[in-house]
C-alpha cells in the first residue's frame, strides 16, 4: 500500500517540480494577467503565455520529441507542442502571419507620402545599437545578438522569424519581450517624443494625403516585392508573403482568399505560433541571466528606434520648410498601429486639432518593410 | 519485475494466470478511480477557495468602485475613441471637400440615435487599428 | 482483345473485392444512414463512416504508405488518408477539437456548484469496469482494454487520444462504438436511471445555481490546468487544451482566436479526424471477434458509468438532506451535452416544474475532465 | 570599402539575376495582369503568378531543401515554398479542393438528366488526342505525354493531382495551361460550336428538368464513389474526397463541415496550393520548348473535347428525335460553371426565349466525374 | 516486356519506333476513352435504377405520411424544446430576481410575433447543446 | 578568414578581442541602417515613378472614359447576368407550375425597389457560378 502510494506519488508532477519551473508558471500567469487585464498584445501574449505555462508542468512531456525503437519504428510519438513547434523551427508560421497581416494593411497613407520610408528606415536605428549592445554585453554570439537587436524592430513575426533561424535557444524571451514591449509603446515612446521636440514642433499641421488610386494600390505590393527582394535577397519570404496579402485586398477579385488570410488562416497560425513559442520558454532556458539582458536591452531598442525616427523627422522637416511634424518619426518603429496612435494622441495634446493619426501610418507600415529588409540583411550576415 | 510490469507488457500478459490478471485489474481500477477522485476532490477544494477569495476581491473592488477616481479610465478611453474619431472625419471630410486638413477643425460630434452600435466600433477598430 | 479485357479486369476493383470488404461498405452505408436519417453524431459518425467506405475499396491504396526507391528517394507518394491519418497517429488532433470544445464550453454551472466533480469522477468507473471486463475476456492486452474502457468516458477525442496512443490497431471499433453509444445515451440511460432512484428522489427540486463573476471563469482554466497536469502529468495535453479554448472564451480579449478554435479550427480537424478514424477500419482489422466484444463491453462501460453516477447522486443527496437530485448524478458520464439534457428530460417526466438542465451540466462538464483525468492515469500506466 | 560595396553587390539580386528570371518575373506579372485585369480565374492564377514571381528572384531560395550537416541534423531549414510544396508533391491538396468543390455543387441537374453522362465521357476525347500529339512530338514521356493531356480534361485540381504524380517537373507550364484556357471557355468554344451545329439545331429547346428528391441526393455521392472507384481504383482519392463534400452539403446534417469544406478549407489550400505550383515554375524547368509545346497542345485538348461533345450532343438529338440541344455537349469538357454559361449564351444568340443553363449543368458536372475518371485510368497505365 | 510496359518506362520509350508510339499511344486513347465511357455509363445505369427505387419509396412514404401517426415525433421535439426553453426562462428568472429556482414556476410561454426565428433556436442548440 | 566570418562564427567570436567586437559591430550596424536606408529610398524613387506613370494612365483613362464605347462591356455585362436571370426564372417558374419549361417566356424583368443587393448578385454568383 505505501509502495503503491509512494510510486503514485513519484509519477505525479509534485515529485519532479522544481523551483525553476515554479517560478516559470508565475511568470507565466503575470503575463496572463498582463494580456487579459491590460491587454497588452493579447492575441499573441496569451497563447505564448499558456504555452509557457503547459511547457513547465513536469512530467507532461508536451514538447518531447518522438521515442524510437531500434528498428527505426516509431516507439512513442512526441508531444503535441513537439509537432506544433515545427512550424515555427521551420520558419512557416511567420511568413503565414504576414500573409495575413498584409490582407489588412492599407498601404495607402505611405503610397501617398513615400518619404515616410526614411523614417521607417530611421528607426530601424534601434536594432543596430542593441546588436552592439548585446555583443559587448560578451554574453551573446553575433546570431543571438542579431536576434535580440530585431527586438527593435517592433514587430512580432519578424522577431520570430530571424530567432527561430540564428537563435532558436532565444525564441521564448525575445518573443517576449517583443510583444510586451510592442504593448508598451504608449508608455516608452512620449516621453522620448517630447524630449527631443519643441513645443512648436509638436504643434505642426500637416497637409491632407492624397487620394491613391485602386491601379497604384495594386501595383505597389508588386513593386515592393521586388524591389527589397533584389536588394536583400532574405527578406523575400518575409516581404513576399506580407505583399501577397496585400494584393489579394487590394486585387479586389479575391475576396475569398482576403478573407480567409486574414481570418481563419491568420487565428489559427497565430495560435500554433503562439503556444509553439511559449513552449520553448522552459525554465532552464529561460531563467538566464541572458534573459535579464535580453529585457534590458528590449527597451534599449524601442527607446533608440523612437529616438531616431523622430530625429530624422526633425531633420525632414527642417529641409522641408516646417511641413512635417516630427512626432511622425516615432511611428517608423512599427509596432503598428499603436505606435502611430501614440503620434496622434502626443500631437493632439499640444494642439486638439492636430491629427497625424493617417500620417503618422505611412512611417509605421514603412517601419514594417524597413524590419524585414533589417533582418534579411541580419540573415545574410550570420544565416 | 512487478506484477503491474509484466501486466503491461504485450507479450508477458499472455503467460499470467486468470488470478494474477483479477488482482492486476483490481488494482488498476483502485488506482483508476482512487486518483480520478483524487484529483477531482482537490480541484473541488481549489474552486471552492478561489470562489471565497474572489467574493472577497469582488466586494473589495464594489467599494472600490465606489469611489469618483474610479471613472476616470474609462472616460479617458471614450475621449481617446473620440478623438480617433474626429481624426477620421477630419480625413475624410479634408479628403471629400478636397481642402487641406489643417483648415477643418471638427469642433464638436454628437452621436445620433444615442449609442454607437457594439459590432460599429469594434469594426473600426479591427479594420484600422487592430492587427498582430 | 480479350487479353485487354482481362488486363482491365485485374485492374478494376471488382477482380479484387473480397466478401469482407464488401461486408465493411455495407457497415459504413448503415453507419451514414445512421448519422444522417437517425442523427446519431453525425459531426464525426458522417466523415468516419465515409472513411471507412474509401478505405476498403480494393486497389484505390488510400491508405497506402509511400514508396521509397533504393536511393531511398521517394518513388511514389502514400495515399491521401496515409498523410491525414498522421494527425491521429501522432495524436495532434484530438488536443485540437478540445481546444474548440473548450471554446464552446460554460463551466459556470461547474463552478457555481463544485461539488458536481464527484459525480463526474464516480462516473469515470464504467472505465475501469469495462477494463476489467476487457482483460478477464483474454482477447486484449492491457493497452487494448484500457482503450476499451476509455469508451466508457463517454468522449470521442479523449477515446481517440488514448487509442491512437496505446491500440491505434483497434482505433476504428472504439471509436464507431464511443460516437454510437454517446448518440444512444437517450436510449440507454433512462432506465437504469429509473431503476436506480424511488420517485421521491427523482422529483427532487434543486437550488438556483449562483452567478459566477468574471474573474472566477477566468481563473478556472488556469487552476484546472494545473491542479489536474501537476496530479497526473499525462492528462495535460487534453486538459490543456480544453482549458486554453476555454481561457480563450472567458478572457474577452481574444474574440477572434476563440472564434477560429471552435469555428474554422475544429470542424477543418473534425473533417480529417474523422475520415483518418474510418480509414483505419479496414476489413482485416474491423471484422475480428474483437469488435464484437468492443461492441458489447462498449455498452457495459456507458451503464456502469450511468450507475456509479446515479449512486453517488444518491449518496449525496443522503448527506446534504434531500437537497440533490440523484438524476443529475448520470450525466457525470460526459456526453456533453446529450446526458445532461437526459437528466433533465427524465426528471421532467415526474415532475413537470423540475428543471434540472443547469444541474447536470455541472456533472456534465467535470466528467470531460474526469475522464482525460482516467486517461492520464491509463497512460502512465501503459504508455 | 570598395571591397565591402563588392561584397554588398554580390550579395544583391542584381549580381545573380539571369535574363530567364526576367522573362519569368515578366510572364508572372502578365499573368497577374491576366487574372486582376481580365479576371483570368483569379483564385487560382493570382497565387500562381506571385508564387512563380518570388520563386524567380535569385538568392531568396524560397524553394530550397533543408541542408543538413554531416550528423544528420538540420542545419538550415528549408524555403517556405519548399514545405508548402510538400501537399502538391504528396498529392494532398488537391483531393481537400476537391472536397470544398464537391460541397459547393449541385448535381441534382445530372440525377435528373443521367443521360448527360455520356456527354461528360465524350468530352474527354481532348485528353486522348492530346496525349497522342504529345507522344508524336516525340519532346515527352508518356507520363508526361499523360498530364499535358489531362489539360483537356479542363479540371485543375485534377490537372495538378496527376501532373504532381506522373510529371512534377511539368507541374508549372501544365496548370498555367490548364487555368488559362479554362478562363479562355468563353473563346475557344463558341467557334467550334457553331461549326459543328446547325442552326436548327442550336435553337431546340430543352423539356424542363424533373425535380429531385432529396434522398437521390443524398444517395448520389455514394453511389458514384462506389461505381467510379470499383471500375477505376486510382479515381478514389479525388472522386471520394469530392463526393464527401457533396454529402456534407446534401446530408443536411453537418452544415458545420459543408460550410468549413467550402470556406475556410479550400480557401486555404487554395493559397497554398497557388503558390506552390507557381514556385515549380523556375526560369530553367518554365523557359523550355516543352512549354510552348504544352501551351499548344492545351488549345487542342480543348478544341478537341469540345467537338467531341458536340458531336454526340448530335448523335444523341438524332436517336432522341430532336430533343435534346447539341450545344449542352461542349458543357461536357468541365470548366464549370463556364463552359455551361457558353451552352446558355450560344443558344440564346439562335433563341432568346432557350435556356440551357440547367440543362448544361448535367454534362458540365458529369464532365468533372468524366475527367477523374481519365485521371485514374491514366494514373493505373503510367503511375 | 509488353509493348505498353516498355511505353510506360520514360527509360525504354525514346528507344521506340514511331509507329511503334503511334500504335501504343492508340492503344491508350481507346482503352481510356472506353474505361471513361464504360464507367460514365455504369453510373448513368445505376442512378437510374435508383431514381426509380426512389420514387417508390417516396410514394409509399407520402402514403404513410397521411397516417395521423406521423407527426408525433415532430410535436415531442416541439415539447422538449419547450420544455427547455421553460428551463432556461425559470434559470433567467431565478437568476434575475434571486429567488430560488424551485420557487419559479414557469406556467406557460407564450411566443410573441408567431415564429421564432429559426438562428435563434439554432444559436440555442449550438451554445448550449451542441459540441462534438 | 575575414573579421566578419570569425564574427560569424559561434565559436570563433568568444576567442576575438573587445576592440574586434566594437570594430565588426560598427560595421553591422553601419552596413545594416546602409542597406535599411538604400533599399527604402530606393522604393520611395520607384514608388514617385510609379505614381507619375499612374497618373498618366489615369488622365488617358478618363479621356477615353468620355467616348460613348466605353460603357458597352458594362452593359453587356448587365445583359449576361439578366439574361441568365431569366433562365433561372423560367426554371423555377416552371418547376413551379410544372409546364414543361419551352412553354414559358419571360418577357421581361423588372426590379422592385431599384438596384438589386450587391450582396444578392454576389450570392448568386458565388453560389451557382463560382468555383476553382
Ligand atoms: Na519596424
Ligand atoms: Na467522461
Ligand atoms: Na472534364
Amino acid at each position: 500500500m505505501i509502495q503503491a502510494i509512494t510510486n503514485f506519488y513519484s509519477s505525479t508532477g509534485f515529485s519532479a517540480i522544481d523551483i525553476g519551473q515554479v517560478l516559470m508558471i508565475i511568470i507565466s500567469a503575470v503575463l496572463i494577467y498582463l494580456a487579459i487585464k491590460k491587454g497588452y498584445e493579447p492575441l499573441l501574449l496569451l497563447p505564448i503565455a499558456f504555452g509557457m505555462l503547459l511547457t513547465n508542468l513536469p512530467l507532461a512531456g508536451m514538447m518531447d520529441g518522438a521515442v524510437y525503437d531500434s528498428t527505426g519504428a516509431m516507439a512513442q510519438p512526441g508531444g503535441l507542442f513537439y509537432y506544433i513547434s515545427q512550424g515555427n523551427k521551420l520558419a512557416i508560421f511567420p511568413p503565414l502571419i504576414f500573409l495575413g497581416i498584409g490582407a489588412m494593411t492599407d498601404f495607402a497613407p505611405l503610397i501617398a507620402n513615400p518619404k515616410s520610408l526614411l523614417l521607417g528606415a530611421a528607426a530601424q536605428f534601434g536594432i543596430y545599437i542593441t546588436f552592439f549592445g548585446a555583443i559587448l554585453s560578451g554574453l551573446f554570439t553575433a546570431q543571438q545578438a542579431a536576434s535580440i537587436g530585431i527586438i527593435g524592430g517592433a514587430d512580432g513575426p519578424t522577431a520570430i522569424f530571424l530567432s527561430s533561424k540564428l537563435a532558436p535557444e532565444l525564441l521564448g524571451p525575445i518573443a517576449v519581450a517583443a510583444y510586451s514591449y510592442m504593448a508598451l509603446v504608449p508608455v516608452i515612446q512620449p516621453p522620448i517624443m517630447k524630449a527631443l521636440t519643441t513645443k512648436e514642433e509638436r504643434m505642426i499641421k500637416m497637409d491632407t494625403l492624397r487620394s491613391v488610386s485602386k491601379l497604384e494600390k495594386i501595383l505597389f505590393p508588386i513593386v515592393v516585392t521586388l524591389v527589397v527582394s533584389l536588394i536583400v535577397p532574405p527578406a523575400a519570404t518575409l516581404v513576399g508573403m506580407l505583399m501577397l496579402g496585400n494584393l489579394f485586398k487590394e486585387s479586389g477579385v479575391v475576396a475569398r482568399l482576403e478573407d480567409t488570410a486574414k481570418n481563419a488562416l491568420i487565428n489559427i497560425v497565430t495560435i500554433m505560433l503562439g503556444v509553439a513559442v511559449g513552449a520553448t520558454a522552459t525554465a532552464e532556458k529561460f531563467l538566464q541571466i541572458e534573459t535579464i539582458a535580453i529585457i534590458a536591452l528590449g527597451v534599449v531598442a524601442f527607446g533608440f528606434g523612437t529616438a531616431a525616427g523622430v530625429v530624422l523627422g526633425k531633420i525632414m522637416n527642417k529641409l522641408s520648410g516646417g511641413k512635417i511634424n516630427p512626432l511622425i518619426g516615432s511611428a517608423g518603429v512599427s509596432a503598428v498601429p499603436m505606435a502611430a496612435r501614440v503620434s496622434q494622441v502626443v500631437g493632439q495634446k499640444e494642439n486638439p486639432s492636430n491629427f497625424l493619426l493617417m500620417h503618422a501610418m505611412g512611417p509605421n507600415v514603412a517601419g514594417v518593410i524597413g524590419s524585414a529588409v533589417s533582418a534579411g540583411v541580419l540573415l545574410s550576415l550570420f544565416g | 519485475m512487478t506484477l503491474l510490469e509484466r501486466f503491461a507488457d504485450p507479450d508477458l500478459i499472455v503467460q499470467m494466470e486468470f488470478s494474477q490478471k483479477v488482482l492486476a485489474s483490481t488494482y488498476v481500477a483502485l488506482l483508476g478511480m482512487g486518483i480520478t477522485f483524487l484529483a477531482l476532490i482537490l480541484l473541488w477544494g481549489v474552486i471552492e477557495i478561489q470562489s471565497r477569495l474572489v467574493a472577497g476581491i469582488d466586494k473589495k473592488t464594489e467599494a472600490v468602485k465606489v469611489a469618483p477616481k474610479a471613472k476616470a479610465p474609462e472616460v479617458k478611453a471614450a475621449v481617446t475613441e473620440d478623438l480617433e474619431l474626429v481624426a477620421v472625419i477630419t480625413a475624410a471630410l479634408a479628403a471629400a471637400t478636397g481642402q487641406p486638413m489643417n483648415q477643418i477643425v471638427v469642433k464638436n460630434i454628437r452621436r445620433i440615435a444615442g449609442e454607437q452600435p457594439a459590432w460599429k466600433s469594434a469594426g473600426i477598430n479591427a479594420q484600422f487599428f487592430k492587427r498582430m
